[in-house]
């Protein structure tokens, strides 16, 4: 055996393709051949399929549904209405947020696009027109579309349900229209700060309202077999276990007789968390009928009727000394949750961790208040493509900052630097009460402002505002800036839970006899690439090869209980749980090479794919060998087989954060605005696959580009959405996109098992005050403070036109 | 209403179908033909997850009726390579991570099929033009741009080489 | 949204009033109109079918006309359903003065529309609008010729 | 999005396509391209029981120029008229509008009958052909007849075409001089914000010969005749070219919608308006 050499450490770490390898996806051959496995491809025997008559009107009074003509149609099999589902007590449905919404409209209709009946039928066309043939009376009420006129006194009462109701699912109510109030902080000491300050600056900052907008819409097949009493709902379902027990306590079906599958998801952002109407209806209408129905929605009813996010009305002051150091942060909001309140957010945080709200600056004090109000509007305030309101509370004190930094005279770039949290103050506690666990914000930003060359940027500004000044040039040149925190790995199970759910996640590991080995997840991949970056975690910690491990999501009946994807909690959470497990599997394997190799337990040590003893590497047991061992030795004190599951509760959050800088140049006249530059460097803890998360991080910006400079679900006042369809929801194609630098620094997350932080939603929340920063600052030196986003061509005129600039 | 009888040939195999006049070619293509690889992501002709070649141009199968598809040659995103011999396209997609999700990736991969058809060698921005009717929600296009890029440039050395082997 | 224009109708103030409520020439008048009925209750259902391009939607509604400061102002108002395409609302406040032999007709029109009209259409509503305010007048006016001689 | 039922037709003679559209009347629709209709059809805003399918009609596709001459068929796609190296010889600005067109997919199939016929102000085709004062042939019941696309639109999806009518060509003569495209809109396959098309010939920077329309800049195309009145004849300076957007801008009349407010798109159609008419003079 002397004669065959041993591969050294490094090759043989990287024959398995473990933490920190560009590993390539196993998930594109499916897709780029066609073959991947989308909720819509499914197609079962005697499959039928449903879909909605929805309400034209934003708000008015259901007198009467007229189905018949709709039943006479050959080929409609059945149209529910509330009056069906009363009975089983599913016309009403609750929500991720402790409140109630419809199913189907009782009694009355409180948004655009509401779902009044559910018509199945054959096959789409006829299904269709069925739909068209549901006569509905409405008997039109008054709307409110803004939020700071839901509460008041002659406003029309949206939900009569709970008209009476002094208490809410978060506390007093005091108004009909008035869901809740949450506080966070220090209000009278931070008003006192205030009150004291050398300087305040006072601004109203508005995040509009958006949607994720993913390029699949939601949809799902439900199928009730009544011989096994069996349900089985394939669907677009970010959290497949949740929908499991929520399906379980509305219908009262055992949740052992319930089986939820996600399949390939077409992107989530957000959207897919939620439970739609759409879900129950296909679950009843299945029950009913005794066949399987399909159902998916289309974009116009995605964008109208499903979770929308944003629109948050934030008015914020924010106090510091002459010399820029500050002192004191304030913040009310106006929350505009539509018609219900269908936020995905944890139970205890109805504003979500809007309370991050003092971002990456140590701030000595602050206070936040948040009231949530219903409008005729769609209901959701589901996080889109961030952690729960961290792009919303990342954006505001963004701008913020910037706002101070005017205020001041003083650069922001250096304001920031002055405030942020220092290194050696970690961990760090904030005066709302979160604790960070890790970062080097200085360093992060004196790597941003070296790479992009900040000076040279602010010169090139000075000379093309001379420019302008002089009239030889009709463009503006602004620089974004952005140092963002975030909050994610929704969390530990002491404060984090969805409907009572801790939101711990598990993974499930077993090992084959050959070596290989498969592992389940209770979060589910849309478009992340869990398949490959999971084995990846798993690769380094057990020494098998990623190609040799198969992962599995999105299946309840096999996957371990979890709580889902979504909030980037996918990586510090169940990455976590999966490293665990994976050690779990070591210890074992410890203990069988120990015995093989004829040592004390003590006595062997890990080598990145195998077991040695101490002092003599070349007695070995390799990963491969253990594995055998363990399904055909008898091993003392030791059970067969090689298996581990962990549930991993995280101790704390995880706290990615990131330097983006943003240039663009704007053309007055126009509104159309250029962009030049976007760099972006992200703190995410160790980087399993730097592909991946570079892959991330150019999506993840686009999407900012996208809600900072124009996409938006707009109402007009008599509630309608004005913005139905991809001409007028602006999703920038490849030709307005543009190219992305990425850099990183690497503070891992210490407590996290392999310090991983998650990435997917940092872009986004940096990406956007980067955007609308650049916007504002180009706009800066002719005393523009505030304006809303989106900056499209005609609200980036306006702004032009308000300051004097066209004559 | 009546149904009608359509031919066409798709990714080289004859096909006839008896459908309502009305019915998408897209609903054509993958419910009745079962080629499910082109998806619907909006319905109105604007995002091209829908998009393959008809009669050697690329469109969305979301807005052609399939009367409007008789006798015509389709290609589906099933039909450009083989698990044993992938496309160009496909290779370099995977290579490059130009997919995600992967909802997009057919209408993607089968408008810069024909792209690379209509430009062989092309600069960065005509391949953002190119792809310019198809969205995706999750890449941020640089990757699908570089995939698309790749591609070009190895089916022009297989080209060359090919050449070389005839000469 | 509301439009104003005035136009001159060949015919006395007393008789471009009286049309005005006759329905029969209120159901030749209105464009697409294919019924105007007077229900048990004196309120007038209509049906009527809205053309504009590749549009094409049928409306099914009520019309009231608001005769109380007569004659000399008329309001008409109508509503629809037009299902799947949503609703509409429209009207037209007039303003009749006497000039001689013939009448000013001057009139503000009205228009609202909700669903997927509204939502897909906006670009249009306004010049489609206006569009139907004209035909409208335009047709009242030619019947009041013909009927002159 | 699903159509109601109707039943299909593709006949390959203009005869029988026009003889099945006063059959059915009010009933019937042609289709061509089918990229404005197909969306409407889906969303079931319209109620077509007989649908024509124009494709099988050969006469009525391909492009001819003969002299001085210029004859499109109806059926000719925007990716023909980008590729016809002749046609772009002759007529450069047909390709740069083209271009500017929706998507690369859209344009395979979307015909230029389809987008002058269809009468939305927002198509881009029907500025371009007032631009180019060229003539629509249109073919009925009652035989052929000729109508100036600066006489054709009437407002939003209101046209001289009769029902019964069917476009089937579009001629104009080669234009000669500087020619510019000009399109503001939120990203590709948007309508414009505001677009402006200009055609000038310039001698000793003298302005001998000039048009200029407008797309969706009003419910119709708009043609300027005032402000191609005041720049012909003219010696071509700065304070001409503003006095001509002017003209240019009084005669449009926008509506706001999502791409944004009536005071801005006026704004910004003076700024497309100059753009185009400072391109075509460098270029004439």
């Amino acid at each position: 055996m002397d004669d065959v050499k041993i591969p050294s450490s490094e090759e043989r770490k990287s024959a398995l393709s473990g933490l920190g390898t560009s590993r390539k996806r196993v998930e594109d051959a499916r897709f780029t051949q066609g073959k991947g496995n989308y909720v819509d491809d499914i197609k079962l025997k005697g499959m039928l399929f449903g879909d909605f008559v929805r309400s034209p009107v934003a708000h008015a009074r259901v007198k009467n549904i007229d189905t018949s003509a709709a039943l006479a149609l050959p080929g409609v099999h059945a149209v529910l209405t509330a009056a069906d589902l009363e009975p089983l007590g599913l016309h009403w449905m609750p929500t991720l947020a402790g409140d109630k919404q419809m199913v189907l409209a009782d009694g009355k209709v409180l948004f655009q696009g509401q779902e009044v009946a559910f018509v199945v039928g054959d096959d789409r066309y006829a299904v269709a027109d069925g739909v068209s043939l549901v006569e509905v009376e409405y008997d039109e009420l008054p709307v409110v579309t803004d939020p700071f006129k839901a509460e008041l006194k002659d406003a029309p009462i949206l939900r009569e349900d709970i008209a009476d109701q002094k208490e809410g699912a978060h506390g007093a109510r005091r108004h009909p229209n008035h869901i809740f109030t949450w506080e966070a902080g220090e209000k009278e000491e931070t008003n006192k700060v205030l009150d004291e300050a050398e300087v305040v600056a006072d601004e109203m900052v508005y995040y509009h309202r958006t949607h994720p907008c993913p390029l699949e819409t939601c949809g799902c097949v439900a199928s009730m077999d009544k011989v096994n009493g069996k349900l089985t709902v394939w669907g677009t379902f970010q959290a497949p276990h949740a929908v499991r027990t929520v399906a379980s306590l509305i219908s009262s079906i055992p949740e052992h007789n319930i089986r939820i599958i996600s399949p390939d998801i077409g992107g989530g952002f957000g959207n897919k968390v939620g439970v739609y109407p759409g879900y129950i209806c296909s679950i009843v209408a299945s029950i009913v009928t005794g066949v399987p129905i399909k159902w998916v929605e289309d974009r116009m009813d995605n964008l109208m009727a499903t979770a929308f996010a944003r629109d948050y009305w934030m008015h914020g002051k924010i106090s510091a000394t002459k010399d820029g150091k500050i002192t004191g942060l304030w913040c009310h909001t106006t929350a505009d949750h539509g018609a219900f309140d269908a936020c995905a957010d944890p139970t205890k945080f109805p504003a979500g961790f809007m309370n991050i709200c003092t971002g990456s600056y140590d701030i000595p004090v602050a206070y936040l208040a948040v009231d949530g109000v219903y409008t005729n509007k769609a209901p959701g305030g589901v996080a889109y493509r961030c952690s729960f309101r961290v792009t919303e509370a990342s954006y505001f004190i963004e701008r913020m900052i910037e706002v101070l930094a005017s205020k001041l005279g003083m650069d922001s770039a250096e304001l920031r630097s002055k405030n942020f949290i220092k290194k050696e103050q970690f961990p760090y506690t904030s005066a709302l009460g979160w604790e960070y666990d890790s970062g080097d914000y200085h360093q992060a930003w004196e790597k941003a402002m070296t790479s992009v060359n900040y000076k040279q940027l602010r010169e090139d500004q000075k000379k093309q505002l001379q420019l302008f000044k002089e009239g030889k040039s009709r463009k503006l040149m602004g620089i974004g800036l952005s140092h963002f925190t975030e909050i994610v790995g929704a969390g530990p199970v002491k404060n984090c839970d969805i409907l009572g759910l801790g939101m711990f996640d598990a993974c499930e590991i077993r090992i084959h006899p050959t070596g290989s080995a498969i592992a389940r997840l209770g979060t589910i991949s849309q478009g992340q690439g869990h398949a490959t970056t999971f084995a990846q975690i798993l690769a380094s910690e057990i020494g098998i090869p990623a190609s040799d491990i198969t992962l599995e999501e999105g299946d309840t009946d096999t996957a371990p209980y979890g709580l889902g994807t979504y909030g980037s909690r996918s990586t510090p959470v169940a990455g976590a749980a999966t490293a665990m497990a994976g050690r779990k599997i070591r210890a074992k394997a410890q203990m069988i090479a120990a015995y093989l190799l004829e040592v004390h337990d003590d006595d062997v040590e890990w080598d990145v794919d195998r077991f040695s003893v101490k002092g003599a590497p070349e007695k070995f047991k390799t990963m491969k060998e253990i594995a055998f061992a363990s399904y055909n030795q008898a091993i003392p004190g030791v059970e067969p087989g090689l298996e581990a599951v962990s549930y991993y509760d995280p101790p704390n959050m995880t706290y990615p954060n990131g330097a983006y800088v943003v240039v663009m140049e704007i053309d007055v006249d126009t509104g159309v605005s250029d962009i030049k530059k976007v760099y972006a460097l992200d703190d995410c803890g160790t980087r399993i696959n730097p592909m991946i998360i570079e892959g991330q991080v150019h999506g993840g910006l686009t999407e900012a580009l996208a809600i900072s400079m124009g996409q938006e679900i707009a109402y007009d006042e008599q509630g309608n959405v004005m913005t139905g369809t991809l001409m007028d929801f602006f999703i920038p194609t490849a030709w307005e996109t543009p190219t992305y630098e990425t850099d990183y620094t690497e503070t891992p997350s210490p407590h996290h098992p392999i310090g991983a932080k998650g990435v997917g939603e940092s872009p986004n929340v940096g990406g956007v005050s980067a955007f609308s920063n650049a916007v504002h600052d180009a706009f800066k030196p002719f005393g523009l403070t505030q304006a809303h986003m989106p900056h499209d061509h005609w609200r980036v005129w306006k702004i032009a036109k308000d300051l004097g600039l066209h004559n | 209403m009546e149904k009608i009888n359509v031919s066409m040939k798709v990714n080289g195999k004859e096909e006839s179908l008896t459908v309502e006049p009305r019915t998408l070619l897209v609903h054509a293509l993958r419910e009745h033909l079962e080629y499910t690889g082109a998806h619907i992501g909006c319905s109105s002709s604007h995002c091209g997850a829908c998009t393959i070649d008809m009669n050697g141009k690329s469109v969305k199968s979301c807005t052609v009726f399939a009367p409007q598809a008789e006798g015509a040659e389709i290609l589906t995103v099933e039909g450009i390579g083989s698990p044993d011999k992938l496309h160009a396209l496909q290779e370099m997609f995977k290579e490059h991570h130009g997919l995600q999700c992967g909802y997009c990736t057919p209408g993607m991969i089968m408008r810069s099929y024909r792209f690379l058809q209509e430009n062989p060698n092309p600069t960065e921005e005509e391949v953002r033009f190119g792809i310019s009717g198809n969205l995706c929600r999750c890449t941020g296009y640089q990757n699908i741009v570089k995939s698309i890029m790749a591609a070009a440039s190895k089916i022009r050395d297989e080209a060359n080489v090919e050449k070389k082997e005839i000469a | 949204m509301e439009l104003n224009d005035e136009i001159t109708i060949p015919a006395k103030l007393e008789l471009v009033y009286k049309s005005l409520n006759d329905l029969e020439v209120l159901k030749s008048c209105i464009p697409g109109c294919e019924e105007l009925i007077e229900e048990d209750d004196g309120k007038l259902s209509a049906k009527v079918v809205l053309k504009v391009g590749p549009i094409k939607a049928k409306f099914k509604g009520k019309v009231s006309l608001d005769l109380s400061n007569g004659p000399t102002r008329y309001s008409l108002v109508g509503e629809g359903d037009g299902g799947v395409a949503g609703f509409a609302k429209g009207g037209a406040d007039v303003e009749l003065i006497e000039d001689g032999d013939e009448t000013i007709l001057k009139y503000v029109a009205k228009s609202e529309v909700k669903g997927k009209i509204a939502q897909l259409g906006s670009r249009l509503i306004l010049s489609t609008a206006k569009k139907l305010a004209k035909t409208f007048f335009e047709n009242f006016k030619e019947l009041m010729e013909k009927e002159k001689k | 999005m699903i159509p109601s039922a109707f039943t299909f037709y593709k006949p390959d003679n203009i005869e029988k396509a026009v003889s099945l559209m006063s059959d059915f009347g009010d009933e019937a629709r042609v289709i061509a391209g089918g990229h404005s209709l197909i969306p409407v059809m889906k969303q079931r805003l319209t109620d077509i029981k007989h649908l024509i399918d124009l494709s099988g009609i050969n006469e009525i596709k391909g492009i001819d120029i003969t002299g001085n001459q210029i004859s499109i068929g109806a059926m000719t796609t925007q990716v023909e008229l980008i590729n016809n190296e002749e046609l772009f010889k002759k007529a450069p600005i047909i390709r740069e509008a083209s271009l500017q067109i929706a998507d690369p997919q859209v344009r395979n199939l979307g015909t230029i009958g389809g987008n002058v016929a269809n009468g939305d102000p927002a198509n881009d085709m029907p500025g371009l052909m007032q631009l180019l004062d060229a003539t629509y042939k249109l073919s009925g019941k009652n035989g052929v007849r000729e109508v100036k696309a600066r006489d054709f639109y009437e407002g939003a999806y209101f046209t001289a075409r009769d029902d019964d009518e069917i476009l089937i060509s579009i001629s104009f003569e080669v234009p000669s001089g500087g020619y510019a495209y000009e399109k503001q809109k939120r990203k590709i396959g948007d309508y414009a914000t505001a677009a402006a098309g200009v055609i000038i010939r310039v001698e000793n920077n003298k302005c001998s010969s000039a048009s200029i329309a407008l797309t969706n800049l009003s419910d119709t195309p708009v043609y300027c005749d005032k402000a191609v009145e005041i720049i012909v004849g003219k010696e071509i300076d700065n304070d001409l070219l503003d006095q001509v957007t002017k003209a240019c801008v009084d005669q449009s009349d926008p509506v706001a919608d999502q791409r944004g407010p009536v005071e801005f798109k006026k704004y910004v159609a003076g700024i497309v308006i100059k753009k185009a008419l400072n391109r075509a003079i460098e270029r004439s």
